[in-house]
């Protein structure tokens, strides 16, 4: 709010410096401005470390399940165990590791790259993170606290889907699904905080010359991501106060003895769920908007197109939610016309595929370590997306639904995509982030590792799918011809373990010792790449004021600059 | 039957199908192999009804295209990477700068929405064909509710009710028989699904689904729960036999009987009904009445034990008797602490029940 | 700009920041708690609540009468981004032209033009084919608007000869979203096609397509393939294409617009941000017409 | 290093004035308030007349004429507040226009009491005469949830009124804080604007 004229009757403190990053300064004191700290930058490398050490958790939990299923009638793991595993696994995924991600690159990109010096509402941001990152505490705390079931220490176990009326008191006695319902209330508060955070930053805080359609792709799909969030979280939000009032207060939203209808909550969750994951795509494909054409050394192609896509994306998945209920009985037209709008989200869709096909042909193209996880991904979500389309065909739905089909369908958009491009933006910004690059040479091990395990894990998931597989089962019996893919599945999700694992390492040993990275390592062209690596606390000195989307290519090539042809 | 009527048998091929080799050519490569080596099958390229039928079909229409679609772009992204790759001999030049063209992104936004509604209008057709299938009056029709990890089946037509093997007679062309199912729950949802025979189809409590289909070769079929719905679910496992009219009919007959009764047993059914077996299980003809557990007048006539997971064999029954817990986890059958040689006269008992 | 508004003027060498605090991390914490209790036990509720409490009262402490903000020393330093890359190339289709692909083309209504007169070509041999075949106005109506769905899977002769309402509505609605569709692709493709545009899109394309239904269509729509007749089909589709091609090459085409910004093509006005950037667009469209061509 | 250069290009880009942080953020919540309010309008609306047992709403419900006005006649004694405030920015007579900014506000929250009041009143004849509460059925489920949803919006933009009004009375508010009491005052708006949809789905459609 522009209270400028208000003379300023506050002192201000004079720290002059950053403490911490001083040398005389305790770890006390260092741990003390991280936790006070209201800048953007800090806070968004706290969501990202803090989703580095869930994908950790939950991706051990993965493992632990992938050996359950190794061999068929294995007694590694009792049914109870198992059943928490996989809804820790998937809530952690989506809620602790993919959305964190996603706001923790907003968090840090989006002022940098629109010459802001923080976000309109530090504080809130502040509020934002510590409300995520508590919400994931507190779901883990059920672990020890919630007297479950089967007596002490008990996780949720009812899927991420959390489908009545199975999380009823009626059939989920003890206090697992409060834990689970309560976690993502709170989590989900600190992601809309998050987004309004986002869209008043775009609308507030550019720099001069900065008009909307000047923007980075980058924060153009942040914006359209944060617009997204505010209409997805909050039913999700709805949905769990619906089911505390059942748990709690006796209500009967979903209690089917009352006439409550199930069927409400799997339209609610999946009014949720099914934007959701764009919600977490669509940031995926910021960071490939900014890799894909720094490392072929052009301009997007088609920059509208890309915004309008976004835009037609977000659009259109509120509208396709049904396609995850085909089973449950609805009408033949119901099901025809989510059947329609589902295949619909596949044109803008492609047209970003297309888009950045284009952008790369004619192109110089630098195969760095980021840009190979760049092009792995465009690969793997044009398969992945074809696998949707599949799906979507309501009557083959039938058949695949609920199989280790759509297991297999979502893991190669979720890590195919997503884990991809947060990999290719952590190989591209890292140097941004620390002023030290990541070590090529151990990212192109990882990065190769990294695309054997991924497809002998979820390329040979999708067949145990088509002979009859479900998911969600601890155990099955020999002979359906599942056990030789199982094999493999396991032995792929171990692969992937060692390359993150190898990650972990190149991080912390560039971070130690790696090369220093300079301004603007990749020879890039927004404005995050003309200030120092890591950025002062205030971003710019001096305000940058641009005149194209590609600053620093104006600047780079005075004799060409953009800002002649848009 | 209908659908096959509207069918037409020969599976149309399109040239650019063979792109799509990999995925679909494996894909029912393995299905076959699968369904070779295997004792079992539970594969969805194994149809042997009307509507899975129409659902293979579609798929294959389906993965041709997508196949297509893939070779096409995948072909494209190979080019693009192998051709546009930096090379040492290139100058120190920036490539041309190409900012976008809306024609070519007209045609590449049109193309895909032309793709999209020629996948609708098949699905859709398929869709209709299926759910709205008129039902003929010679149909069978039998209620499937879905209990927390077994199913139940009641034959309304012949007033009895059975759990977790449904038969029911062939429909082959002499003999025109749909089965008709009402598919209901009893607590929380389930999802009841035999690939070969249909696709699934959930029980949501409050809500009545319908599934029809014409089984068209006689055998045993195999399913299971589809839905996660609580500690056993993965042992909620399922079997269809499909029976040719005599043999269904002779089992109808004798699933129509009230229990046998053998004197020999008595001591054990005498136990059994001062048990609180009584208060979940029904025998008819005896004293017990309770509906939370299957319907136990025919336990004999029942290839397996508790949804399919051990073989129904007095061994067997007497290790669930006495401690259902171990053999399947999470079971809402408690173990009664019955001792030894009560478990025995109570498994005599019950193994008189064919 | 509000981001400059805000801040509180700082001495030369330093900036103000909002300053860090704390009450933030209280008040969420104090939530937690509130949640905690829920599952435990009410007291850890109530401390839960004296936190928020005053992590809430903290908070507007921070913020009121006027938001508190440190002063940060900061050192400017002028910054000129270098690239190892010296020149740009160009695409040389012209001496002048530099990155706009297709110079001129058809406009997207003339595709669609196209599409509407291809579609109602069309229905002339569909319509005389049931005609002379049957001597019925509605036989290929019937056929491309439900016949062999649901309860209509096996229609009498009779039938399909008569006039039946939804069979209209759907196969209308088919063949409009067809027609249009494929206008609007061939507009869109002709001017990346080599030379004959008529002889392309009028002859080629319909085979191509009469070519891949014929294959497919057996899965789309069973009993329209069952009765459909395949020359009559061929001839219906080439007289779409023909008379599409004819009417889109008709057109007058239009210099792409490509140079002009995103929001003056789609000519979105809004007050505020829009009206001033239109300016400055406009600015930029007689500029650009001065250097680029 | 630190800061880019301004380069300079012809018409870099006028300087214009952004929105307010503020509105922007407070409309960005609105819009993920409208989807909670919405998707417990949708569970009320499919819930209605599914109950199993009574009481049915047209047993019970009584219209609440009163209240509804009071509530909504708050949201033009808001904006006649925040017009004197803005008089007073403006304006000499400073110190008039603040007094009738304060009248004004005071006003707002005291009609926001009172629906609240009116609220908790017919709540009490609903427990206590009625014997609907949460667990009767699937009318008192939806009914209180969704009324409750609503007035908890009340509660917190009261206890935003009280504080500024607090400010006001004791002169720490100034007409500099303009901005920010426009901030709160779209959220009364809205949140009056969502009791409009409440009392058409509650009273008029559900009875
Ligand atoms: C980031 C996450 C993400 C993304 C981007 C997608 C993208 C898509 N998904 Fe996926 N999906 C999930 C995550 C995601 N999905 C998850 C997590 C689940 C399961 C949740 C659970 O059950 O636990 C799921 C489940 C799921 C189902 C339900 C399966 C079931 O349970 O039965 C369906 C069904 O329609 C579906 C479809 C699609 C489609 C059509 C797309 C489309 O957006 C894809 C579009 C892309 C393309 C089509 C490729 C590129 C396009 C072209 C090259 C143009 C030409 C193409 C055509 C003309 C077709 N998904
Ligand atoms: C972003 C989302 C995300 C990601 C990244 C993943 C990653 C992985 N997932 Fe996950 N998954 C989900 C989201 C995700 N998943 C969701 C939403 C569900 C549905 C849940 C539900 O149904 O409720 C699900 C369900 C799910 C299932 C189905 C369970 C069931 O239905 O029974 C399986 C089974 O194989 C699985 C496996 C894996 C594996 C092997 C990985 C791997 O990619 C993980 C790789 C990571 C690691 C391996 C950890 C890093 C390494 C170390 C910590 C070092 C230790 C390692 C060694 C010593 C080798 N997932
Ligand atoms: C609390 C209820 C309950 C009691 C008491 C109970 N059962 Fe059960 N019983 C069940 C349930 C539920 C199942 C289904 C278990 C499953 O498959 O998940 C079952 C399954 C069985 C089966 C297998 C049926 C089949 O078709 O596979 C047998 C046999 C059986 N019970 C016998 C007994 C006997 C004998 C007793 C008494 C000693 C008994 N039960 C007591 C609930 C009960
Ligand atoms: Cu029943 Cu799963
Ligand atoms: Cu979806």
């Amino acid at each position: 709010m522009a209270d400028s004229t208000l003379p300023v009757d506050r002192p201000m403190e004079l720290p002059g410096d950053l403490p911490g990053e001083q040398p005389g300064f305790t770890w006390l004191e260092t741990l003390h401005t991280w936790v006070t700290t209201v800048d953007h930058k800090k806070l968004g490398l706290m969501y990202i470390g803090y989703a580095l050490i869930f994908l950790l958790v939950a991706g051990v939990e993965a493992l632990l399940m992938r050996v359950q299923l190794m061999v068929a009638n294995n007694h590694f793991l009792s049914p109870e165990v198992y059943n928490r595993l996989f809804t820790m696994h998937g809530t952690t995924m989506v809620f602790l590791v993919g959305m964190p991600f996603i706001i923790g690159f907003a968090n840090y990109l989006v002022p940098l790259m629109i010459g802001a010096r923080d976000m309109a509402l530090p504080r809130l941001n502040a509020f934002s993170f510590w409300m995520t990152a508590l919400g994931g505490f507190f779901l883990y705390y059920s672990f020890l606290g919630a007297v479950g079931l089967q007596g002490a220490g008990s996780a949720p176990d009812t899927t991420w889907w959390g489908y009545a009326p199975l999380t009823e008191r009626a059939f989920s006695r003890g206090h697992t699904m409060d834990y689970w319902a309560l976690a993502l209330v709170m989590s989900g508060i600190g992601t809309i905080g998050a987004a309004v955070n986002v869209i008043a930053t775009v609308f507030c805080m550019r720099c001069k010359g900065m008009t909307l359609f000047r923007m980075p792709l980058l924060v153009w799909l942040n914006l359209t991501t944060a617009g997204l969030i505010l209409v997805t979280i909050s039913p999700l939000t709805a949905a769990q106060i619906m089911l505390l009032i059942d748990r709690y207060l006796g209500g009967h939203f979903f209690d089917s003895q009352a006439g409550g209808s199930p069927v409400l909550w799997f339209h609610f969750f999946w009014i949720f769920g099914h934007p959701e994951v764009y919600v977490l795509v669509l940031p995926a494909f910021a960071i490939a908007n900014e890799v894909i054409p720094t490392f072929s050394r052009k301009a997007i192609f088609g920059y509208p197109a890309m915004v309008a896509a976004s835009a037609g994306i977000a659009f259109i998945s509120l509208g396709v939610w049904a396609h995850h209920m085909f089973t449950v009985g609805m009408s033949a037209p119901g099901n025809a016309f989510f059947v329609l709008s589902t295949g619909l989200v596949g044109v803008p869709t492609g047209i970003k595929i297309f888009n950045w096909i284009a952008t790369m042909w004619g192109g110089k193209i630098r195969f760095t370590v980021s840009m190979m996880f760049a092009v792995a991904f465009v690969a793997q979500f044009l398969l992945a997306g074809l696998t949707g389309i599949m799906l979507s065909m309501a009557p083959w739905n039938w058949q695949l639904h609920d199989t280790y089909f759509v297991v297999a369908h979502f893991h190669y958009v979720l890590v195919g995509a997503i884990v991809f491009c947060i990999f290719s933006g952590l190989y591209y910004w890292f140097p941004k982030m620390t002023g030290k690059l990541l070590s090529e040479r151990l990212g192109k091990w990882h990065f190769w590792l990294f695309v054997l395990g991924f497809h002998m894990t979820f390329d040979f998931m999708h067949i145990p799918g088509l002979l009859g597989m479900p998911r969600w089962i601890y155990t099955y019996q020999p002979g359906f011809g599942w056990e030789k893919w199982n094999i493999l599945v396991g032995v792929g999700a171990f692969v992937q373990g060692i390359a993150i694992l190898l990650f972990s390492f190149n991080m912390v040993r560039s971070y130690l010792k790696g090369a220093e990275a300079g301004p603007d390592p990749w020879d890039a062209w927004t404005l995050e790449w003309a200030t120092s690596s890591p950025p002062p606390p205030y971003n710019f000195a001096i305000e940058p004021v641009v005149a194209s989307r590609r600053p620093l290519w104006d600047q780079k090539h005075p004799e060409d600059p953009d800002w002649r042809y848009e | 039957m209908n659908w096959r009527k509207v069918l037409r048998p020969e599976v149309f091929r399109l040239p650019v199908g063979l792109l799509a080799g990999i995925g679909l050519a494996g894909g029912r490569c393995l299905a076959q192999s699968a369904g070779r080596v295997a004792v079992k099958s539970q594969t969805i390229f194994a149809p042997h009804s009307g509507p899975a039928h129409l659902i293979e079909q579609l798929s294959y229409f389906v993965l041709e295209i997508t196949g297509a679609i893939f070779a096409v772009v995948g072909g494209l992204l190979l080019f693009v990477v192998v051709r546009f790759r930096r090379r040492p001999t290139d100058d120190a030049a920036e490539p041309p700068q190409i900012y976008g063209s809306t024609q070519i992104e007209l045609a590449w936004t049109v193309a895909p929405v032309l793709i999209v509604v020629v996948l609708f209008l098949t699905a859709a057709r398929i869709i209709f064909a299926i759910e709205t299938a008129p039902i003929p009056p010679s149909s069978l029709h039998v209620d499937v509710v879905g209990h927390q990890f077994w199913w139940e089946f009641r034959y309304p037509g012949d007033g009895f009710v059975t759990a977790n093997e449904l038969h029911i007679p062939v429909s082959g062309p002499e003999t025109d028989r749909v089965s008709d199912l009402r598919i209901l729950s009893a607590d929380v949802d389930h999802s009841f699904w035999a690939p070969e025979l249909f696709g699934k189809i959930d029980t949501v409590p409050n809500q009545t689904n319908r599934l029809t289909f014409d089984p068209d070769a006689v055998g045993i079929y195999y399913g299971q729960c589809a839905q996660f719905c609580g500690t056993a679910h993965a042992q909620m496992l399922l079997r269809v036999y499909v029976q040719t009219p005599d043999d269904f009919a002779a089992w109808v007959a004798n699933q129509r009987r009230p229990a046998v009764e053998d004197p020999a047993v008595a001591a054990g059914r005498q136990f059994f009904e001062s048990q609180s077996c009584v208060s979940c299980h029904t025998i008819r003809g005896s004293s017990a009445h309770g509906l939370y557990g299957p319907d136990l007048t025919h336990l004999m006539s029942r290839d397996t034990l508790a949804s399919g997971i051990i073989p129904n064999t007095p061994s067997n029954l007497k290790r669930w008797i006495h401690d259902p817990q171990s053999i399947k986890p999470g079971a809402k059958m408690p173990a009664m602490q019955l001792g030894d040689s009560e478990t025995d006269q109570i498994v005599a008992y019950l193994s008189t029940l064919k | 700009m509000s981001s400059h508004e805000e801040r509180p003027e700082a001495p030369d060498g330093f900036v103000a920041l909002p300053a860090p605090t704390a009450w933030p991390l209280v008040l969420a914490f104090g939530l937690l708690l509130i949640f905690l209790g829920v599952v435990t036990s009410a007291a850890i509720s109530l401390l839960g609540l004296v936190l928020a409490v005053s992590g809430g009262i903290g908070w507007f402490g921070e913020v009121l009468p006027q938001e508190r903000h440190e002063l940060i020393s900061m050192e400017a330093h002028e910054f000129a981004p270098k690239s190892t890359y010296r020149a740009v190339s160009r695409i040389h289709i012209d001496a002048q032209h530099r990155a706009h692909l297709p110079v001129t083309t058809p406009s997207v209504t003339a595709g669609l033009k196209g599409g509407v007169a291809g579609g109602i070509a069309m229905i002339v041999p569909a319509t005389l084919y049931g005609l002379i075949a049957f001597h019925s106005f509605w036989y290929a109506v019937n056929l491309l608007g439900g016949a062999g769905v649901a309860d209509w899977t096996n229609p009498t002769m009779a039938q399909i000869t008569h006039f039946r309402l939804s069979a209209l509505v759907t196969a209308a609605v088919i063949h409009a979203a067809l027609s249009l569709l494929v206008g609007l692709l061939y507009g869109a493709t002709l001017p990346m096609l080599p030379r004959h545009p008529i002889l392309l899109g009028g002859l080629f394309a319909p085979l191509l397509w009469t070519g891949v239904l014929h294959a497919s269509l057996s899965l789309i729509n069973p009993f329209l393939d069952q009765k459909i007749h395949w020359v009559w089909f061929v001839v219906s589709q080439i007289a779409f294409g023909m008379v599409a091609g004819w009417v889109v090459a008709k057109q007058a085409h239009i210099r792409t617009q490509q140079y002009l910004p995103f929001a003056a093509r789609v000519g979105l006005e809004t007050p505020g941000l829009i009206a001033e950037r239109h300016q400055e667009g406009l600015d930029q469209r007689t500029e650009s017409g001065e250097e680029g061509r | 290093m630190s800061a880019l250069a301004a380069p300079a290009p012809p018409h870099a880009g006028s300087d214009r004035r952004a929105p307010s942080r503020g509105i922007v953020a407070m409309l960005a919540v609105i819009v993920a308030e409208s989807a909670i309010f919405a998707i417990f309008v949708v569970a009320y609306v499919f819930y209605i007349g599914k109950s199993l047992s009574g009481p049915t709403p047209r047993q019970v419900l009584e219209i609440p004429y009163f209240n509804t006005v009071c509530l909504l006649s708050s949201s033009i004694t808001i904006w006649l507040a925040e017009r004197s405030l803005k008089r007073a920015s403006t304006r000499s007579a400073t110190r008039s226009a603040m007094r009738a900014f304060t009248a004004w506000w005071a006003c707002t929250a005291l009609l926001g009491a009172i629906f609240l009041a009116g609220t908790a009143l017919e709540w009490r004849k609903l427990i206590y005469q009625d014997g609907l509460t949460v667990r009767t059925n699937l009318f008192g489920t939806t009914f209180y949830s969704l009324v409750g949803l609503h007035a908890s919006h009340v509660i917190i933009g009261l206890i935003m009124l009280s504080f500024v009004l607090i400010f006001a009375l004791t002169g720490k508010l100034h007409p500099q804080h303009r901005h920010r009491v426009e901030v709160l005052a779209l959220y009364w708006h809205f949140v009056d604007a969502v009791w409009v949809v409440v009392f058409t789905v509650v009273y008029v459609i559900g009875r």
